[in-house]
């Protein structure tokens, strides 16, 4: 019998939640400041999907770290794997050709239709705010994958109307726009610090899915810069069970690194944590 | 009698001769990791110009580069100090218009340093299709059509930067470079084939024999290989996976030293133009404290 | 509960179930090393039908298969037994029409093999270019044009094989392959990363965790892996290093058997045929003199 | 004082000969069954070139083997090696690009202008001899290499007006065509069992320039099945010295494997040499 966990924050549902989407099957590898679906990885590796492939770091296959800490790019996360996987000719190569399936992705802006922009705010020649850069989500929007989004700031500035750049190709314009360009899967669920959406099939508009305890369909239907598609009924996030409490907390990650993906959160100063 | 191989051993100050203003470098390293800041330093010491720097990950060396006004054009999938944030003086300049930022997804920029290793004008990725990226440089990205399928894929032009700029574990006095476990990241890979100048900095200059002893860690061989310069801690405050962590406390200074112009400029000051030399940075930093405090990767 | 991985280890038999009358299987091995030859041999046994081999360097399994009727079409860069001189069946069979041989230049074989691992429709070379090699397979190899120099140069068109065949040092059951000192050769580093299905033989299941304790080793990852079958003396007659040299004897005599229809006919009924097992195949080559002898590389 | 050798064979002047084209700036990758270049690699680097630098098998960088043995592709040959030198992305980059810019091949049918074809005799698709294939000298030809061939049997068979198929670009129909096509270097030097041959260099024919000690001019034009370029003066090969010979008898070949390359030479049918 599983028992739902009554203690838990914001952070841990979303962990809990993508840990759900993984699939024993998949083969997902990480990029840089990624607690949050490293630990939904790990976590997922821990209970329903065991077989699950992680290539830590994009480097270290199936390695087994402990628990995390440092940088989800750090060697350090490559600990106990089977291979190390040489960038360029290896891992590129799986990724371009679609062995790598699964990735997450995060960024300044996501519209409707799950694209995403985390290059600049504004004109690229001129802009208003110049962010770090689309990085691998820049890859992985055209390389047929089926992407998990995940944000901690679900707020207008964050979900708008519109993208200002295109960095990571979502469903483009909606509709068949993206089958039209030759591109197999895509978005298929955002977790926010408020709620889960997924893309109604047609459409392909983001839709809510569920809200997470305590966040009213109101609240983040205002919180959200676009039209949301939003069902008759919309149940409540599927909180985690104990277990899945207890891994990702005493576990996984026991120094808490998930909660650095969230503002305000102190930052660690010292090596000597 | 000629000699048997060249020894390219020289000095941090010397090795930087090699570039020069206006030169394409292709610099090394991850947000927080494995990159030769010691030469970076140098180099900004030596005040070199309108550099355009090539990274896959751009960090902390291109933001002091930046800020001490080496760069005038960055091509990079991106920039930031990982979880320290944003590289402020790169945001800055960018919002400023005082240097260029060319954005490439990465297999499009791997794709170009690629094809420039093998002499090829270019090679083809499906990266970044139907994304804005390609539209900002017509000039080295283009949609062309399979000859065979008429599938459409993106044309990557061929870029061979000047010098590539490295830091490693270990090397030997003729250039045979190692690296521990091997050569992983695609910089470490792919820059120092590209280039067509190779400077590395290295942790340690061993003997050949032991090169010869352990080949399997070998990257780069000594023919591609200009210059070699043993700066043990060359990489901080980045770190050098096993041998020491990133250090945070310096990342965080400069983080939030950063946030303004006046105090990026006294950490430039502070860390990079007044010591004299490698040994007084390390000094500056925090002497034994800080060399005890990367020995930790938590 | 869901199995942590899927064990794949099976035995020749069932693992050549894998590949397909008609099949394309890319087929590792040079002259006299490293070839999957044990898994050649059942093939043979198993009397596939239709196969196009693709080889960097077509060696003596390739020749056995051709002299077997395995065969339809060739891919490869060169086909013959090193010092031992012609593969006599594959000349033969070119020469009576029962075959067709596609040669490559090894540059643009293995462009056609990078691009069908990358999921991209070709990729370009310079090599080749000027040369009669081209004209001869106009459906996967054409000239075209930079589109940002206009110059010249050879599309060489993807190509994903449906199983690719190998032998290695040791792998652990879900199928995570190591070479020592690591994988150099194109062939085993382009073949397992283009093909759509992988068997690989090797001297020794190990533990998982030995794999782990030797990350540097491993060349090619589980989740690419279909087939691990253990045969010990796998690659006998070629060399497997350092492990075992080739086997002279074997080869002079198949060179010398082979320069008739029916002397190799004889070879392949003796050799191939009629050994019920490998360890009837490794006695018949001459048994316990026969593993010494390989001992040597001189 | 250098001691000319009295007591040679033509194996080893013919190793000698190409040892004495290698520079101390050379970087020299070798491919199959290449006893006697392999062998001039290891004279050049013991005598005037101890900075060359020699890529074993294509993968030992500057590898020390000792003595020659088994197989020149064998990684026998990669002992005590600096690199083992990945060869899709590494060995055929630098191969590819021009930093490996020397090359020895040899094949079948050579014309006068230098081309190579180690493929076919007649009709690619109906072949009167098919050979065993172009291997690396079909890239190694358009990819602007310093060229040199050898040639263990000068006779009017291998030596022809024009090659039945074009594997390995050399001057191609000779004057500028080489160069038109964007081709870099080509064949320099023509090293056989007769005497050795250079190209003229505005028609790009080839010139005999010197013929081994006991071969006539006569001799070599006679066994050659186009008409060679001969100057007034042709000089006898010049012989190795005692040095050499020591060298490459004692110490580089003392099992003789350079002599496996000529034609009924005893083939070792024994792994107990």
């Amino acid at each position: 019998m599983t028992h739902c966990a009554e203690d838990y924050t914001i952070d841990e549902l979303m962990v809990v939640t993508l840990a759900r989407q993984f699939t024993n099957d998949d083969i997902i590898l990480n990029g840089t400041v990624s607690f949050i679906p490293v630990a939904a990885i790990l976590l997922a590796r821990e209970t329903h999907a065991p077989g699950l492939t992680w290539v830590a770091g994009a480097v270290g296959v199936d390695a087994q770290p402990g628990y995390l800490m440092g940088n989800t790019l750090d060697p350090t996360m490559w600990k106990n794997c089977v291979m190390y996987l040489p960038q360029w000719e290896d891992m590129w190569s799986y990724v371009h050709r679609g062995t790598l399936e699964t990735f997450c992705i995060r960024g300044a802006q996501i519209d409707k239709y799950g694209n995403v922009n985390n290059t600049v705010i504004g004109d690229y020649y001129h802009p208003k705010v110049r962010l770090p850069g689309s990085a691998g989500m820049g890859d992985m929007g055209s390389l047929d994958k089926r992407i998990f989004i995940w944000s901690t700031t679900h707020n207008r500035r964050t979900f708008v109307e519109r993208v200002d750049f295109l960095g990571c190709v979502g469903y483009l314009d909606g509709g068949d726009s993206r089958e039209r360009l030759g591109l197999k899967n895509g978005p298929q669920l955002v977790v926010t610090d408020l709620g889960v959406m997924d893309f109604e099939p047609e459409s392909k508009r983001m839709r809510l899915k569920s809200v997470h305890r305590g966040v009213t369909v109101e609240h983040l239907r205002e919180q959200t810069g676009f039209e949301l598609i939003i069902p008759d009924e919309v149940p409540e996030t599927p909180p985690p069970t104990e277990r899945e409490i207890h891994l990702l907390r005493d576990v996984i990650d026991p120094r808490g690194m998930r909660k650095l993906e969230f503002r305000g959160a102190g930052k660690r100063a010292s090596n000597e944590k | 009698m000629v000699a048997r191989k060249k020894d390219k051993v020289m000095t941090l100050v010397d090795a930087v001769q090699l570039i020069h203003d206006g030169d394409i470098i292709a610099l090394q390293g991850m947000g927080t990791q494995m990159s030769p800041l010691a030469l970076v330093r140098e180099i900004i010491r030596s005040r070199k110009r309108d550099l355009t720097v090539v990274m896959v990950v751009g960090g902390i060396g291109l933001d002091w580069m930046i800020a001490a006004g080496c760069v005038r054009r960055v091509l990079a999938i991106i920039v930031n100090l990982d979880e320290f944030g944003m590289a402020n003086a790169f945001r800055r300049a960018v919002e400023a218009g005082e240097i260029e930022m060319e954005e490439y997804t990465e297999h499009q920029l791997l794709s170009r340093l690629s094809a420039g290793s093998k002499g090829l004008p270019f090679l083809v990725t499906r990266s970044g299709l139907g994304a804005d990226l390609i539209n900002i440089h017509p000039e080295t990205t283009k949609i062309i059509e399979c000859p065979f399928t008429g599938q459409k894929v993106i044309a990557c032009r061929a870029l061979e930067p000047d010098v590539a700029i490295l830091h490693a574990h270990r090397a030997d006095l003729y250039g045979n470079v190692q690296f521990f476990p091997k050569p992983i990241w695609t910089d470490v890979d792919v820059f120092p084939r590209a280039a067509k100048k190779v400077i590395v900095t290295v942790e340690e200059i061993v003997e050949n024999e032991e090169i010869r002893r352990t080949p399997i860690h070998t990257g780069i061989p000594y023919f591609k290989v200009d210059a070699v310069v043993e700066v043990p801690y060359g990489a901080h405050p980045c770190s050098l996976y096993p041998n020491y962590s990133f250090d945070r406390v310096l990342f965080q200074e400069y983080a939030t030293m950063s946030r303004t112009v006046e105090g990026t400029r006294q950490f430039l000051d502070k860390y990079i133009l007044e010591p004299a030399s490698h040994a007084e940075y390390l000094q500056r930093v925090g002497g034994a404290e800080a060399l005890l405090r990367i020995r930790k990767w938590s």
